[in-house]
């Protein structure tokens, strides 16, 4: 997890499911702008956030971009790794998710933790 | 049957607009369909006819002329206005709504001294009686909500 | 007989409560948008609405988009023409937003 | 109730606390609309719309309209009773509502009757 | 230290339970908009973010459009001013919406 | 200190704009205080500056030109604008969230061909850069979501 504040760490929290409105999207445009300037990152998905990171989107029928897709394309950006609540896909009984992305589960304490070592918190 | 549609999200920020985009479509192909095919299943055997589109709160923003989505994404301003000149649809934006959240067209600009508008002629502004009227004369009223 | 459409996902606890407190045994339920989320639930509580309703039905483009599978086969996935056909076989419709 | 169908009667459902966003407002807007097109009408507040009928509201220093003065007028447009989610004020811990309304308290029962009532219903 | 602020009333569950998951015994809390709600409610349960906080604080002008004064004696109402001044004090703030 | 604010609401479907204006004027004003009153509690005895404040996802309808609420309520739009001319802020509507929405200035008119603008001069538009670099810069982001 990044710790050096000077820079800032920045947290974005993704807690709004894919497609049903902008937060997504808009959450993914601040990761990238973020990791283009370099700023340290750490993202965070939990309740219906959870529910970008499911395999087989497939939104051409629906005529939107897929996200997931956006989402695998991080690691490029510098975003090594995406943390997943353990509780949202408990709670929600999803026991798959997209094996491409870099995912690492947190628990309660490890969530809290990512909050209190970011100087800026952005929720979408 | 006759429908109305009313519209409560704007686009982007809730899937109201869309939905409602795709469920007129459906209604009208209906009908279009209906003419020509007429060994279509029993469940589909009604003329459908869309009374009146309303824009009410957010979804007032669907009637803007000035939005450019990027253009590798659906453009559902403009879907919209080629569904309202195809089929000749009501599309009736509300205009206290529309008025307070910044959509006029050229003449509430007249009246209110802004010298730009941006509502797209293919919508009509006006007030919620139309809703009120439109329910009175439609069979169903279908909303899609933020 | 109602003909409920709902587009949020069960997270949306009072929403689900306010259908629930609403629907009757002959009524149907079309899932949209985020709604469709509510396919991933197993429910055969007789007091929420997933257990009430006779038939629960998700628009098939929306599932599609958010890589869901109706795997709960008491829901069946709908086109836009079945949602105008149910409409207009139903009495009325009420939308849950 | 209005149950005349001929007459489509309209229910309004008002689900939202008031100034917070534009809802309760709008809500009031189609009301008036309604009753001046003299169509049957009925209103229901349930959930955080039960906020809207707190006594003494003073929204001065936020530069917004008194909802509630506005609510009290709902008489004169020929609106004779408000119906109120019990369930909701219970929840709530509400005790005391604004003397001045019509207000009629509902349960379950009658709530599911208002809605099967109607022909169409507007939620906000 | 922690300034968090909740716009949003104590039916948004999700979003309560969020914030109490964050929240450490000296931080503080904003209630402003809708979150004044939550001025209506007692809570000593310590799992609850108001169980939690060290100081809780409503904004004032938002409590009195909504008809309501702080009967809840651990919220202490605060204007525009305090709000600056508690948002330079603390080490981050958060918005919870 | 120094303060940057982020805005995420639109006025009227959301409380953050509103809030946000007042937290800002209340920022401003301890700073003006600040320089007039040595007696000030020690709580105030802080210099604040406001280095940005940054319109995202429905916040961009803050800098709408067009809208005109009824005159007897307050009208938002015209206060931000006001409070920018006052105090030479820096307000930046995110590009690409204003011109999907469809709010733009005279030059994205030109270049996506409108005849019509409809963003106030008091604000500019740019991209998510400026928020990103206006939180490396300030002590403190301030956000006001939905």
């Amino acid at each position: 997890m990044p710790n050096d504040n000077k820079q800032k760490p920045i947290l974005i929290v993704n807690q709004s499911a894919p497609y049903g409105n902008a937060n997504a999207k808009e959450s993914l445009d601040l990761a990238l702008a973020s990791s283009a300037f370099e700023q340290a990152l750490s993202i965070l998905f939990t309740g219906d956030g959870i529910y970008q990171l499911l395999p087989k989107q497939s939104p051409d029928d629906i005529q939107s971009k897929n996200l997931l897709q956006m989402l695998k394309a991080l690691p490029i950006y510098g975003v090594e790794q995406l943390y997943v609540d353990q509780q949202s896909l408990t709670e929600r009984g999803i026991t798959e998710l997209d094996t491409q992305l870099p995912i690492v589960l947190v628990n309660s304490v490890e969530i809290s933790r990512l909050y209190h070592d970011a100087q800026t918190v952005f929720r979408f | 049957m006759i429908f109305s549609v009313l519209v409560l999200g704007a686009p982007y920020s809730s899937g109201a607009s869309y939905s409602a985009y795709r469920f007129a479509q459906a209604a009208l192909d209906a009908d279009h369909n209906e003419s020509h095919n007429k060994n279509h299943s029993a469940n589909h055997n009604e003329c459908h006819t869309i009374h009146r589109i309303f824009f009410y709160q957010d979804g007032i923003h669907s009637s803007s002329q000035l939005a450019t989505p990027p253009q590798d994404e659906f453009n559902l301003y403009q879907a919209w206005q080629d569904l309202q000149s195809t089929y000749d649809l009501d599309l009736v934006t509300c205009i206290a709504a529309a008025v307070r959240r910044g959509v006029i067209d050229s003449g509430e600009a007249k009246r209110h001294n802004k010298l730009q508008h941006n509502m797209s002629t293919n919508f009509s502004l006006s007030g919620l009686g139309q809703l009120v009227e439109a329910n009175a004369l439609s069979d169903r009223v279908i909303t899609f909500g933020r | 007989m109602i003909l409920h459409t709902l587009n949020k996902s069960p997270s949306n606890e009072a929403l689900s409560e306010q259908l629930s407190q609403v629907i009757q045994a002959d009524d149907q339920v079309i899932l949209l948008e985020d709604g469709v989320y509510h396919s991933l639930l197993e429910n055969n509580d007789t007091s929420h609405w997933l257990g009430i309703a006779a038939h629960v039905h998700a628009l098939n483009d929306d599932l599609k988009a958010r890589g869901l599978t109706s795997n709960n086969s008491a829901i069946k996935t709908i086109d836009y023409a079945d949602f105008v056909r149910l409409s207009s076989e139903c009495d009325k419709v009420i939308a849950w937003y």
